[in-house]
Formats: C-alpha cells, structure tokens, sequence
C-alpha cells in the first residue's frame, strides 16, 4: 500500500517533470502554465471536472470489465455513440410518461451498446476474430451508421446549423444534484453504483470468479468447465452494455438531445483511465478525476497563459506511461528489498548454528 | 513464465501429418488476375465504370501505402513480439516530422524527419515495453494520447505565423519527385480508352502504374519486398522473428532478445512516421491536424488480416485502400456494383460451405448472398453513409470468414525479462 | 485610420501603435483557429482589419476549439474570455451555439457574437451573423452550369452538415436553373462527429478526382481545407476542367500551380460580417438580432479574380438580381 | 581413480580434490542463488568428469535446474565460481557458455513451435553453417550420425514429443558442444525413446563428450549414469561414484533425507458396478483422420483403468472428451446409468467427475491467483466455496487450508499465488482439490509427472485409498511402472484406438512398450 502511494507520487512527479522539460524547451512560460494548472478550481470548475470525471468513468469501466478478462474493447467509442443515440431518440419520442421513459431509454441505451459489443464477441468466440480489430471496425461502422440515422431523425431548429435529435421532455430529464452554487449531474449516482456493481460482479460472485478465470488462463478456464464462448460474449456485452451509459449523463443532464456536436472519444480517454486505475473501480475513479481535472484547468491555457492546451495531452499521456514504469520500478524494488530480508534471515540462521555446533 | 513441454491441450493439436495443400509460387499473381477480370466481369454487367480506371488505380495506389507502411511498422514489432497499437501515434509524430522539416529543409528532409519522427515514437515505445516490462497495449495507447497532443503542440509552436500555416496545418511541402514513363503510358492509356472488355482494364491498371507515381511509392514498395527479405532470409530476420515467437528459446541460444525487440520497435516506429510522412507529402500537400484518421489502426487490421505476412499484409492494404477509394470517387455507383458481385461471392462460399458439410455456416452465408443480392436490385445507389462504411465492413466481412487461418507470433505481446529462459 | 499599424496575429504584445480603443475582443473560433486558410481565418481577417483600424484595442485574445470536445469546454472558454474582461467575444462557428446561449445568460453585461446561427435572436446581448450561403452558391452553380461543356458538374462536401447542405442546395439550384437536366456528382467527405473532411485534401483530390474521370468538368468545393485537394485534381484533369473555390477569393490564396483552374470562388464574407460588428462596437452601439449577409449586402457572392467568368458576368448579375428582388427563392435544403 | 564399493562415497567438498582437474569437464565451487523468499541453490560444489555421463537427481525444488541454468549462462550465480575445462570461466548469456562448449536442453522445451526445425537449430548460430542449404545439409549430417531421423524442413509444432527432444539435442550438437546438461529430458519419453536416448547419451560419451544429465526416474539414473550427484535443499548432499553399488531406494532416501515407506501392493477393491460407460466415442479432426475412433470400454467402481499409449496418439483427447471439453467428440458416455453425452464440462464436473489435467499450468491453474482462488476453480458452482453464486471467501480459504494440511503442500498459506508453489506442490493442490468433492469418477492424466518420489508415492495413496472406497479412476500415464502399479487393468492406445488389453499382474514395461508402438501384439 505505501508502495503503492509511492509508486503513483513518483510518476506524479516524473509527468510534472517532463511536462517542464518540454515547455522549457520549447520557451512557454512554465511556472505561469503550471499555476493556472494547479490554481485551485472554482466551484464552477469543480462541477465541470466531477461531470466530466462521470463520463470518463463509465468508460473507463466498460473498458476495464473486458480487460479483467483480457478482452480489449477499443470499440467503446463506437458503442456509446449508437447508445446514447438511441437514449435519445427513445427519450424523445416519449413514449412513456416521466422516469419510466428515462428508465425505458437507458435499458434501451445499454441494449444497444451490448449488441454493438456483442458483435465483436460473437466474432471472437465464434470466428476468432480479434475484438481490437473488429471493435476498431465496428467504431467507424457507428459513426457513419449514427451520421445517417441522425440526418434521418433529426429535428433542425428554426435558424440553427445544428442538427439534433427530438428533445426530450422535461420530465424526463435526470435531476442535477446541488453542488454549492452549481449542479453535477444525477448521473452520477448511477456511475457511482455502477462502479460498486462492477467491484462486487467481479470479486464477490461466480460469474466474476469465471470472467477472471477465463482472462487469466482460457485453457484452464475451459478445463474447469467455462464456456469461454458464451463468457467471450457475456463479458463483451456487458462492456458494451456499460459502454452505452457513457454518453448518458450528457444526454439526460445537459443536452437533452444528440446532436452533431456530441461530444466524442471519449472511448479512447477511457482506455487510458482504466490503465491509469488499474482496472479496479477506486482507481479508475481517481483517474477519472484527475483527467477530468488536467482538461478543465488546461482550457483556458491559450486565453490566460498564451500556451496551447495541448500540453496537457502530453501531461496524460506521460502519466499513464510513468504511472506504469513507476508500478513496475518499485515492484521491483520490493522484490529485492524481500531478497535482501531472506538473506539476513539466512545468515541469522547459520550463525545461530554454527554458535550451537560451537558451544 | 515457463513454456510446457507437452504438446497437448484444446488449442493445441497433436502432430498430425497435415496436408499441406502446396499452391505453385505463382499463386498471388493468378489470384490479382482473377480478381481483375472478376472486376473487369463486374463492370460489363452493371455498368460501373470506374471499378477499374485509370484514376481509381492511381488513387487506390495512394491510399494503399499509408495503410501499408503502418502494418509493415506492426509486422516488425510483432515479429518481434511487441504488441504496437502506438502505430497511430507514431504516424502522427511522423505527419509533423514531415511538415516540419519539409517546409524548413526540402522534400527529402521531409522524409527523413517523418522517419525519424515516427522513430522517436518507436523509442519511447521500446525504452517501455522492452526496458520497463510495461503492458505493450498500455504504451502504445499512452503513445497515442501523447502524440496527438505532442504534435498539436509542436504545430501551435512551430507553424503559427509561417505563410499559410496555423494552429492545424504546416505550409506547403515540396513535392517528392514523381515518375512517368510517356510513351508506355499513352500506348496503354490508347487500349484503356479502346473498351475492349478486361484489356483495356488491365491497360489502365498499368497505366496508373507508371503515370505520375511518387518515388515514395516505389520506395514503400520496395521497402515491403525488403522486409520480406530480412525478416525471412538474414539471420538478423530469424533472430528477430525467434523473439516473437519463443523470446525464451531464442535466448537461451544466445540471442540477445531484448535488444532485437528495441531495434524491431525502432524499425516500426520509422516505417510508421514514414506512413504519416507519405499522407502528408504524397497523400496531400502538408501536415494537418487529424490527418492520420485511425489509419493506424487500420494498419494493424491490415496487417493481421494478412496474417503477419507482408504479403498478406499488401492484400489487406489493397483491400482497404481500394474500397475507401471507391466510396470517395463515384462512391454510390461503384458500391452498389461490388454489392452485386459480393453476393455472387458470398452465394459460391455458400455452396462451397455445403459440400464441406458446414450446413450451419452454408445457410448464414446464403442468407447473407440473399441480403446483398436483394440490395442490389432494390437500390439504385447506395447511401453515401454506407458508402465509406465499405472498407471497415468489407475488413470485417472477410476476418469473419478468414481469421481462423490467422496466426500471430506466438509469444506477441508478451512481457519477457532477460533471464527467463528455462 | 493609421495605415502603418500592421496587422496583429493575436497575442497580447504591446504594439509599437497605441492602442486607439479600449474595446478587448475575445474570439473563440472553431476547429481548426487561425490560420486554417478558410472559415476561421476569413474571421480573424475581419478583426484583424478592425485593429488595423484602430477600432478595437490590440488586446485582443484568442482560442480555439478542439475536435469532438465536451460542451462545457466550450462554455468555459467563453466565460474565460468575460472572467478576463473581453468583451465583445465573437463565437466562430454554429458549434457554441449553445454555450453561447447560456454563459450570455450568465454575463448579461457581457456582449456576444456568433456567427452561422441565429437560434439566439431574441437574446438581449447576443449579435447573430448569418449568411445567405445559398445565395452565393446558386450564382457559382449557375457559372458551373454556364462554363461546362460535358453537362456534368460536381459538389464536393467538407462534412454533411446541415451548413453545407445550404452550399449545396445553392449550387443546384443555379446550376438547374441554367441547365434544367445538367448531371450533378455530390459527395461529401465525412460525416459528424467527424469533422475531418474540413481538413482533408487528399479525400478533397480523391473524390474530385473521381469527378472529374466520370465526365464532370465543373467541381465546386465547400469543404474549408480539404478544397486545395480539389483544386490539384482540376488542374491534373487537364485543360477545360475547372474548380469553385469557397469563402474567400481562392484564386488569391491558392498555390501558384493550381491557380487557373479556380474559376470562380463563392465569397462567404465573415471578414466583412466581424469587421462590420466590430465597427458598430466601436461606435458605441452593440448591435443584437439577427444580422443577415446576403446578396443585397454582399455578405456573399462571386469573385471574378482571374477573368474566367468575364463573359457570363452579366448572366451572372442578372440572377443576383433576381434574387435580390425576390424573384428567385433559393432553396437552403438539398432536394432529396 | 578409485572405486569405491559403498554409497557413502566421496562429497567433493572442497577438501577432497576428487580427481585432477585436468581430467574434469566442469567444476562447481561454492555455488549460491536465492531467489525472493527461496534459496535454490546454497554452496554446491560438483564435478564433471569428461567423457562420463554424470546424473544429478534431487527432489522438486531442490534448485537442480537453477544450478543448470547458472552453468548455461542463463542466471547469474549470487555466489561461487565455475571451471571448464580447467579454467575458471565467468557466463554472462547462454552465448558466453556456448562459446566455452556448453549445450543444454531445458525441462521445458525451449522451441519455437511455428518456426521449422531447421531455424530452430540454426538460430543463434548462423554463423557456423548460415540459414540455407549448408546448414541443412550439417543438420542432415548429424542426424544421420546420431540416428536421430530429423527432417529439417518440417514445423516444429508438427512433430511430437520425442522428435522434440531429438531437435533439442541437435541444435545443442550443432553448436558442437563438448558438455551436455540434459534437464528431466525423460519425463515425457516412452520405454524404448528413453532407450533411443540413452543409446544416443552413450555414443556422446564415447566420443568424449560429457553429459549432465537430470531426472526423477532413478532406475534410468542408475542404468546409464556413471557418477551420480544428489542436491537436497539447494546443497550438494552426496556423490555417488559407484553406481552399481547403490539402489534406488537408497538414492531416494539420500534425496528426502528419510526413510521412505514401502508402496504395498493392494488387493483388488473392483466391483462389478459398471460407473463409467463409453461406447464407440469417435472425434472427428480437421482433415477427416480421426483423433479418436469407436472407442468402447467399462470401468467400474474401485477399478483403475490404467492407458498406456505413446504420447500424441490420442490419449488427451480421450480425457477431454470424457470431460466434454471437445464439441465434436460422438459417441455415448455413461456415468452411474445415466447418459452425460449432452452435457458441458461443469455439468460433468457436478456430477462426480475429478479431473487431474495433464498440463497442470495450461488446465490446472491460474498461476497469477491465491491458492484459494485456485481451490474454486473447477468448483465453482459447489459449496463451499461459493453459495448462491456467492464467493464465500471465508470458507474457500479454510477449505484451502484443509487440502494444505492433508496434502502436505509446502506453502506459507493459502494467500499465496500459485505461481509461487513448485511444480510437484502445484500437483498436491490439484489432487487435493479434485479429490475434495468425493467423485465418483477420476481421471488422472499423468498425476506424478515431474513429481519427485515423495510426493509421488503420497498421491498413489490418495488414488488408493479413494478407490477403496468406491472411487473409479482412469488413469494416463507415461510412466509405465506407475500404471502396472496403481491399475487393475490396462488398455493400449494407438492411433486413437485401443490396440490392446493387459494384466497388470502378468506384463512388463517392455511388453506395454512394444504394444504402444505398434511393434507388438495385444492380446
Ligand atoms: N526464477 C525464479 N524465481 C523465483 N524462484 C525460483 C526461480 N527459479 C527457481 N526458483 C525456486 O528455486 C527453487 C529451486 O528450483 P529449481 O527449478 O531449480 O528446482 P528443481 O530442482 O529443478 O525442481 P524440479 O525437480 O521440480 O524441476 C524452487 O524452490 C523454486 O521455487
Ligand atoms: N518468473 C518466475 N517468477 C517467480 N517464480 C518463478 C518464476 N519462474 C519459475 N519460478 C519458480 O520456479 C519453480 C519451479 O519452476 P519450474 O518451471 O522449474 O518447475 P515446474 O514446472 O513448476 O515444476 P516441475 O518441473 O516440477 O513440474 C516454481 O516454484 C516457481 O516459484
Ligand atoms: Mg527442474
Ligand atoms: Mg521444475
């Protein structure tokens, strides 16, 4: 656990240090970048970072349950865009009063984004296809495929260039929760018992013991009775099915509709903040929250500081990196600390004998 | 991880004296003809004229050696036994190297700051991976994000201001030269013009051929047939490969496999900053941001649906380059027309599927035949959303009837530490 | 005006002119920012005029949009610029439309434009700049038309949005009016959420490419960066083929070697729209509601830069003026 | 060169200078490693004389392929100093031990499955003969010296386990080796392979080479070595220069440090309930030759049906048939009357089948979990470990706890990852745990392999004692005299067919032998 601590401080550390490194040779100022950078957020900003930190959540989330079973859904991207399409099409449409309309177009959300994923898994299990080449396909299949769906149903206001779906009713919106002056979104409840959900599926159940069984040996997993077809499939589904709750708080809290300005990739973002929280729920949170972070306090970098946001893209990007070398270093160091111990253990040992044969 | 000596298991069959059916050497150059006159017969029947043009080679050719020079990345690091799904960002690295030094230092320069760019890439993958035993896919997704906003940055630095450059594009680079060889092109270009059924497609083919055809071309072609070479005739190449399929094997016999791996993923992350050089000196004109558009990963599909194979790897290049062309050229037309010949295709697997008793197989296909046949008639023109989906449901069509042919270097991906042999 | 102060590129760098105003002016453009040699920099062209001019302060600031960001990017970015005390602040690009419409609620004091949306008219503090890009479009289609040979021409589409749907349904309907049974190639490079065809000019050559080997002769781009694409396929395509440039007057921007082949180009005049907002701020009146740019005003239109459509000017002229008289109505949706 | 006629021979300690050094191929002084929280080796003193086959035998874990990889350049020693030929000698890399003239063949096969024989050989050593023609045409030379029948040009995953071996000891000629380190090359090899072997050892060591050769098996350790050196613990407790004067009992109780006790034959505990049914199960493969064909046998309750087969001809597949793990498999299998044909794996499991995989870390283990994760695995849809599709994690541990205790597994406890149990622990956990639900049926595929004797003889008498009480087992094995001693009755597998039935009682390895090659006759 100090380890642990450690580990995650040093890589803090070595992503500040590099990040230095390049705005110093590349002449920005630094020590301005990093005081906005480190300027403690505004309530306003404090929002944003929490709401955006829900999204990147439930991505990251629905990317980790199929990397605990060696499964690597690249296509999580793809399956929350035809979700949250679907959310909003459903909820638009209204054809349930209220919550049950909320409720009906999240369960349709979810369906989608399983069957989206469960693409790549009928692939994989029946035809070996690679999941990372056919989630990669099936993400460009989603965009056109949502494109042409969304110029079919959409709405276009009176003097806007933007196109969207219907809005949804009013009542049907998920309620923001107080937040200082502020709101965050509803959504993140959900988020949080998803994560929850996620931790007790895979560590307290059957089904959990099987999905990680089968990521760490599939042989052995089919020798001790898994179908590791339909785990292949169940597993990707259910990714999917998390999957297609990514662009939800979005739809439900802020936009009420899906339009061409939805926000985007942010599968991609999320496969780096499962590897950043080790696909374990509290981690993958702190990751979260700390991406969320670097991009909200990034923004007005150009305005104040003169210096393109992008640098924090560098920053992320280091971190992942650091955070697993620096995993990997004090891993090791351990290793040789726990030698070390064995040794002095060993000699204690002897000196005791040789004292006895002695004596 | 020790490797088990018994040969038994599920996925693991015992030694079965197989037959190899041996196909004569020349067996890809009669596949190309057959699938030129397959096309040739498809432009005949519906009428599409442009499956087979001048123009949809030459652009076909362009669209081919992104693709390919990426894969070609992957196809040195996996034989290697890296996993590089960094190629994406490796290619971005290498569209700026090449606007970069392009602008400031010629075309050539361009190149060579693509390549090395991309190498950059390729380092911090390898000091990763190879050095720090960190996850392959985790680096190469870090590599990703770090590249993107790398060069985002760079640009903001260095192309602000120039004249026509910004925050998202470099100025015009300099062209690399371009060859055309006049008198065999006219004569071919006279036959292309003629109509005469098959001739004058494959006229037009190799008229695409030695028409305005970037040196970089060549050179990537070349550099494929190189590869090849290497990987598969040097002792260097054997090495390499051994890493990737038992680093431990390899190791014991003295290979010093951490160091092959380095130099693979160097190699790799040249070839593919020399793929984002080509989008944006050959492909287009300058460096621009998004330009590389997951051709990266295209590129990794591309290369795995070629089984790790540079050859297999240019069919799925040629696949993919092909139909993405077509969908942007006469898109509508030239889709609706491979519609009708995927269903012939997809009803011959069909049958094929029924006489090797997989009844189950048989009737999906026919089904899907049906579907596409169906299509056919009932359109006139495919939607232009389905149009650019062709490549990546194309890709994906042929991985689920293939990919149980595949088969990746057995120890791809895995972490492996000096010391481990035994 | 004091014609020696140069124009500034963003930037809050003391000039060696002192600033003649205190009116700061933030702009937040869309993808792509200063520099993307379409519609962003057609923007900044306007507000750097306006400085040249003394009309605003040199403290100006800018700030770009990133591809596929989350909405509360864009609403931070315009409430950086009111924090920091900008104001106006211009939103380039229908995408703030939204964002537009809140933090304006949030910062009542606070003057806003955006251009290519009017959703926000009735907004107390909110300028909305929009243009009749169908207008200019209708007349290049009719040039299109004019100039062909083959009876065959083309649309080539940056991303299909309903923006450059108005482009297109311009275009056809010059083109038709001319030629009632001219073939008209359309295809558009990508589509939402991916904004690359903008920015893409070898889907731009490729696609005009394919054009112009089906037997077009005429291709017109609305497609921002990816057009040099299209161009270079006119001029490989040989004599007789030509390209419509967008936006701006191509013929002046483009490279030397593709210069000749840019018959025409639709002028979309955002400098000209920000310039003129500008001004009005600078005189003391912050203009709100809708501004229209049309062909009455010449928000749009056709430039003649190189003298290729010299003997259809007045065919040309003669339309326009039967738009402006309302005796064309052109349509702002493609016919399906 | 003295010969002494007793066990208690020379220990070379460095007092003793055992023979001139000029006359020793390799001289290990002192030698140490510790790995985290284990000592492997613990100062190891050996020599090697040239032109002898020199065994060293010890029980699992006793750091006998650790000092092998020190002496291959693989890992570094933490302490001590090597000789060859004389001469002190510090390996870095397998090359720097190449290089002095040492070869080695590892436990595990250090081969490239999708790479031909020929690369294989070649690899590492281009130098000497290239990549093309001459190297093949050096590799067919050796061959056809050694008679060891290799085609170059075939995919190494197409050969079986004794061409396998062969490859090994080819590439480790091909670089002309002048000292051999054969690690447990046996463990996988029938009668007459170990035969072809030994011949082959023999024709080394007439030449002059010098052979480190590892096993378990100490009947073969006594018939072909000449000097015999034992490690317990990570130390070098004996060597036995004589070995006509030892037995293998002795060697295995200098190995253990104990007494061991006497496997006693039992008497038959058959019934006449039929339990296990299988009636013309066939498996069909890829290119239409079958993997199984129509096989048809009984066992009853308290029977052991032992299979002897040379390894590839269709023993695993028998096995995962049984257990349902091969879609394809046709025919009918009854257990207890009642039909399992339809079932899946876990339903087999549920209803009374064991299964003992033979590949303990392909099917037997997750190597990166706690042992009692490990102990659910296979079971986990029974108590106690998981209730109501529950993870009862309390109970799982404490059931770990109990197999620890009843199967001596050496472990600190039940938190620890399997990775970091040694092979024969490894094995008591999995016998443990199949053992635990009380089957009715257990298959057994190779329990012992690679086990050493002590565990070896604990898990015959877990088989035996669970068979007393009704259990019905079919056992495979490889080891001959394990399957004459534990079964009532012994089927031939060739082919994917049973070629023959034999009497435990009445035949000898040498006729199972013969019948597994199809040499012989069944009868
Ligand atoms: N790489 C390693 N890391 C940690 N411990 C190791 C490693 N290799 C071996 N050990 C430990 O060293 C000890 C000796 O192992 P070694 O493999 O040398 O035994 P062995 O005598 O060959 O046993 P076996 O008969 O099972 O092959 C064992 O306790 C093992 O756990
Ligand atoms: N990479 C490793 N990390 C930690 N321990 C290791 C590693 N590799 C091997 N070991 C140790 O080596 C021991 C045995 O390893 P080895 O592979 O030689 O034998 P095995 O196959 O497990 O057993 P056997 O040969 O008896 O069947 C294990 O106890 C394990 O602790
Ligand atoms: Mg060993
Ligand atoms: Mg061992």
């Amino acid at each position: 656990m100090g380890l642990g601590l450690a580990s995650a401080a040093l890589a803090l550390l070595a992503a500040f240090a590099i990040t230095s490194l390049v705005l110093l040779a590349a002449g920005d100022p630094v020590g301005d970048v990093w005081a906005q950078l480190l300027k403690w957020p505004e309530q306003r900003n404090w929002a944003n970072i929490i709401n955006n930190a829900c999204t990147l959540y439930l991505s990251a989330l629905a990317v980790a349950v199929g990397f605990r079973m060696n499964l690597f859904n690249i296509g999580v991207d793809g399956q929350y865009r035809v979700a949250a399409f679907t959310a909003a099409v459903v909820a638009g449409e209204a054809w349930l009063p209220g919550y049950l309309n909320t409720a009906f177009a999240i369960i349709c959300a979810m369906a989608v984004g399983a069957v989206w994923a469960g693409i790549a898994g009928v692939l994989r299990a029946s035809r070996g296809v690679s999941e990372v080449i056919s989630t990669i396909m099936l993400n460009f299949i989603a965009t056109y495929l949502v494109a042409y769906l969304l110029r079919e149903a959409a709405v276009k206001e009176e003097g806007s260039n933007q196109i969207a779906t219907k809005e949804i009713p009013e009542g049907s919106w998920i309620p923001g929760i107080p937040f200082g002056d502020f709101e965050i979104y509803g959504f993140v409840v959900i988020a949080i018992l998803c994560g929850v959900a996620f931790w007790f599926v895979l560590n307290r159940t059957r089904f959990g013991f099987d999905l990680r069984a089968t990521g760490q040996s599939s042989t052995a997993a089919i020798a001790s009775g898994i179908n590791v077809k339909r785990m292949t499939l169940g597993a990707m589904m259910i990714s999917g099915a998390v999957a297609g709750l990514v662009g939800l708080p979005i739809i439900f809290g802020e936009s009420h509709s899906y339009g061409s300005t939805f926000q985007s990739g942010l599968g991609f973002a999320g496969i780096a903040v499962a590897l950043l929280g080790r696909n374990h729920p509290v981690g993958i949170a702190l990751g979260a929250l700390l991406f969320a972070y670097l991009d909200e306090q990034s923004n007005p970098l150009q305005i104040l500081v003169g210096v393109s946001p992008q640098i924090v893209a560098i920053t992320q990007g280091v971190i992942v990196l650091t955070v697993v070398i620096s995993y990997e270093l004090v891993r090791r160091y351990g290793l040789r600390l726990e030698q070390r111990e064995v040794a002095r253990a060993l000699n204690a040992e002897r000196t005791a004998k040789a004292e006895e044969v002695s004596a | 991880m020790s490797i088990p000596a018994t040969t038994t298991g599920v996925a693991e069959r015992p030694p079965a004296p197989q037959v190899r059916r041996t196909l004569p050497r020349w067996w890809p150059v009669a596949a190309l003809f057959a699938i030129l006159l397959a096309l040739s017969v498809l432009e005949a029947v519906t009428g599409a004229d442009d499956l087979l043009s001048r123009g949809t080679v030459a652009a076909t050719l362009v669209a081919i050696v992104p693709i390919m020079l990426a894969g070609l990345g992957g196809l040195w690091s996996e034989r290697a036994g890296v996993v590089n799904i960094g190629l994406e960002g490796m290619m971005i690295l290498g569209t700026w190297g090449a606007g970069y030094f392009g602008y400031h230092y010629g075309a050539w320069a361009g190149v060579a700051g693509a390549i090395l760019m991309g190498a950059v890439g390729g380092l911090v993958h390898a000091i990763a991976t190879v050095i720090f035993g960190v996850d392959h896919i985790i680096s190469g997704v870090a590599i990703n994000i770090i590249a993107l906003g790398a060069v985002q940055y760079l640009a903001s630095l260095t192309f602000v201001g120039l004249p026509g450059g910004g925050q998202t594009q470099s100025p015009k680079i300099p062209d690399v030269p371009s060859i055309t060889i006049e008198p065999l092109g006219d004569a071919l270009g006279k036959v292309a013009e003629k109509d005469i059924f098959f001739l004058s497609e494959l006229a037009a083919v190799f008229q695409a051929m030695v028409t305005n055809l970037s040196v970089l071309v060549v050179i990537a072609m070349l550099l494929l047939v190189l590869t090849w070479w290497v990987l598969w005739r040097t002792p260097f190449g054997l090495r390499l490969r051994s890493c990737g399929e038992s680093p431990a094997a390899a190791e014991s016999l003295g290979v010093a496999v951490l160091r092959y791996k380095f130099v693979a993923v160097l190699i790799s992350g040249g070839l593919a900053g020399l793929a984002g050089g080509f989008l944006a000196m050959v492909a287009s004109s300058n460096y621009r941001d998004g330009q590389t558009g997951g051709r990266g990963y295209i590129g990794l599909a591309a290369m795995i649906f070629g089984n790790w194979r540079p050859g297999g790897l240019l069919a799925g290049s040629s696949l993919f380059g092909y139909t993405e062309t077509l969908g942007l050229r006469q898109g509508g037309d030239s889709v609706h027309a491979l519609l009708l010949g995927l269903a012939v295709l997809a009803l011959a697997a069909a049958f094929w599927q029924v006489r090797q008793q997989q009844h189950r197989t048989a009737v999906l296909t026919g089904v899907v035949a049906i579907v596409l046949g169906v299509l056919y008639f009932a359109l006139d023109e495919v939607p232009s959303d389905f149009v650019n989906m062709t490549p990546y449901v194309a890709t994906l069509l042929v991985l689920a009837f293939a990919s149980q042919r595949l088969r990746m270097p057995a120890a791809d991906g895995q972490i492996y530490r000096k010391g481990s042999a035994g | 005006s004091d014609d020696s102060n140069e124009p500034e590129s963003g930037g809050d760098d003391t000039s060696s002119a002192a600033p003649t105003s205190d009116i700061k002016v933030g702009m937040a453009y869309d993808v792509g920012g200063r520099g993307d040699q379409s519609f962003n920099d057609s923007a900044a062209a306007g507000l750097d005029q306006a400085k040249e001019e003394g009309l605003v302060s040199d403290e100006t600031q800018e700030s770009e949009a990133e591809d596929g960001e989350a909405e509360s990017a864009r609403e931070e970015r315009l409430r950086t610029f009111a924090d920091a005390g900008y104001d106006p602040i211009i939103a380039v690009g229908f995408a703030y439309a939204s964002s537009v419409g809140k933090v304006s609620e949030e910062y009542p004091d606070v003057h806003f434009a955006i251009i290519d949306d009017q959703s926000l008219a009735d907004s107390a503090n909110v300028a909305s700049l929009v243009f009749a890009e169908e207008q200019g479009s209708f007349l290049v289609g009719a040039a299109a038309a004019l100039k062909s040979k083959t009876g065959h021409i083309g649309f080539v589409g940056g991303v299909e949005v309903p923006l450059i749907g108005k482009f297109q349904a311009g275009y056809e309907a010059g083109a038709k009016a001319v030629n009632p049974d001219i073939k008209i190639d359309v295809t558009y490079l990508t589509q939402p959420p991916d904004f690359s065809g903008f920015g893409d000019p070898a889907k731009g050559k490729t696609a005009a490419q394919g054009m112009f080997d089906g037997g077009a002769d005429v291709v017109y781009h609305a497609a921002g960066g990816s057009g040099g694409g299209v161009f270079e396929a006119a001029s490989e395509a040989g004599e007789g083929n030509w390209a419509i440039g967008v936006d701006s007057d191509q013929y002046n921007t483009a490279d030397p070697s593709v210069k000749d082949v840019i018959l025409t180009s639709m002028l979309k005049n955002v400098n000209v729209a920000v310039y003129n907002y500008l001004k009005e701020v600078s005189s003391g009146t912050f203009p709100t509601g809708v501004n229209t740019y049309d062909l009455s005003v010449d928000g749009v239109g056709y430039s003649t830069s190189g003298g290729f459509v010299d003997d259809i000017t007045d065919q040309l002229d003669d339309y326009k003026q039967q738009i402006i008289d309302g005796k064309i109505t052109v349509p702002t949706e493609p016919a399906k | 060169m003295t010969r002494r006629s007793s066990i208690v021979s020379t220990a070379p300690a460095t007092a003793e200078p055992a023979a001139s050094s000029s006359d020793l191929a390799v001289r290990l002084r002192g030698i140490g490693k510790r790995f985290p929280g284990v000592i492997a080796n613990d100062d190891i003193n050996i020599d090697v004389r040239r032109g002898t086959i020199h065994a060293i035998v010890g029980e699992n874990g006793a750091g006998k392929s650790t000092l092998m990889k020190i002496l291959y350049g693989v890992q570094a020693p933490d302490s001590g100093t090597i000789e060859v030929n004389g001469s002190e000698v510090n390996l870095h890399s397998p090359s720097d031990a190449i290089k002095v003239g040492v070869g080695m063949v590892f436990q595990h096969f250090m081969l490239a499955d999708n790479l031909t024989v020929l690369e294989n050989v070649v690899l590492g050593a281009e130098g000497l003969h290239g990549i093309g023609g001459k190297a093949r045409a050096e590799i067919q030379r050796i061959s056809d010296a050694y008679g060891l029948g290799i085609q170059p040009d075939r995919l190494v995953e197409e050969l079986g386990v004794g061409a396998r071996q062969r490859v090994e000891i080819l590439k480790v000629l091909y670089r002309g080796a002048r000292i051999i380190i054969l690690d447990e090359p046996t463990a996988v090899l029938v009668p007459q392979e170990v035969d072809e072997l030994f011949g082959n050892l023999r024709e080394l060591k007439a030449e002059g080479l010098s052979v480190i050769f590892i096993s378990h098996k100490l009947d073969e350790v006594l018939s072909v070595a000449d000097e015999i050196t034992v490690i317990r613990r990570g130390t070098t407790v004996r060597t036995v220069t004589d070995t006509a004067g030892v037995t293998a009992r002795q060697l295995a109780e200098l190995m253990v440090g104990s007494e061991l006790p006497s496997p006693s034959t039992e008497a038959s505990t058959v019934t006449d309930q039929v339990l296990l049914r299988v009636r013309d199960l066939s498996l069909p493969s890829d290119d239409g030759r079958p993997l199984l064909d129509s096989i048809s046998f009984e066992i009853h309750r308290g029977e052991v049906l032992g299979i002897a087969g040379v390894e590839g001809n269709g023993q695993a597949e028998l096995v995962e048939s049984i257990m349902g793990m091969r879609p394809t498999a046709r025919g009918l299998v009854e257990v207890d009357g009642v039909d399992f044909s339809a079932r899946t794996t876990r339903e087999r499991r549920e209803d009374g089948i064991g299964y003992i995989p033979e590949d303990r870390h392909r099917h037997g283990l997750l190597l990166d979990s706690p042992l009692w994760e490990n102990r659910m695995l296979g079971h986990q849809s029974r108590p106690p470990s998981v209730k109501h599709g529950l993870i009862d994690k309390g109970a799982a541990r404490a059931d770990t706890q109990r197999i620890i205790e009843e199967y001596d597994v050496r472990t600190p406890g039940p938190d620890v990852l399997a990775r970091a149990l040694s092979g024969g622990n490894q094995q008591k956990l999995i016998v443990g745990r199949e053992m635990s639900s009380d089957p009715t049926l257990l298959i057994a595929a190779h329990p012992t392999r690679g086990v050493d004797v002590g565990a070896q003889a604990a898990i015959w008498q877990h088989i035996k004692d669970a068979r007393r009480r009704g259990l019905a087992v079919l056992l495979i094995s490889a080891d001959l005299d394990e399957l004459i001693g534990l079964s009532d009755r012994i089927e031939v597998i060739l082919r994917g067919s049973f070629v023959g039935t034999f009497d435990p009682d009445d035949v000898t390895p040498e006729r199972l032998g013969s019948a597994m090659t199809g040499a012989g006759e069944g009868k």
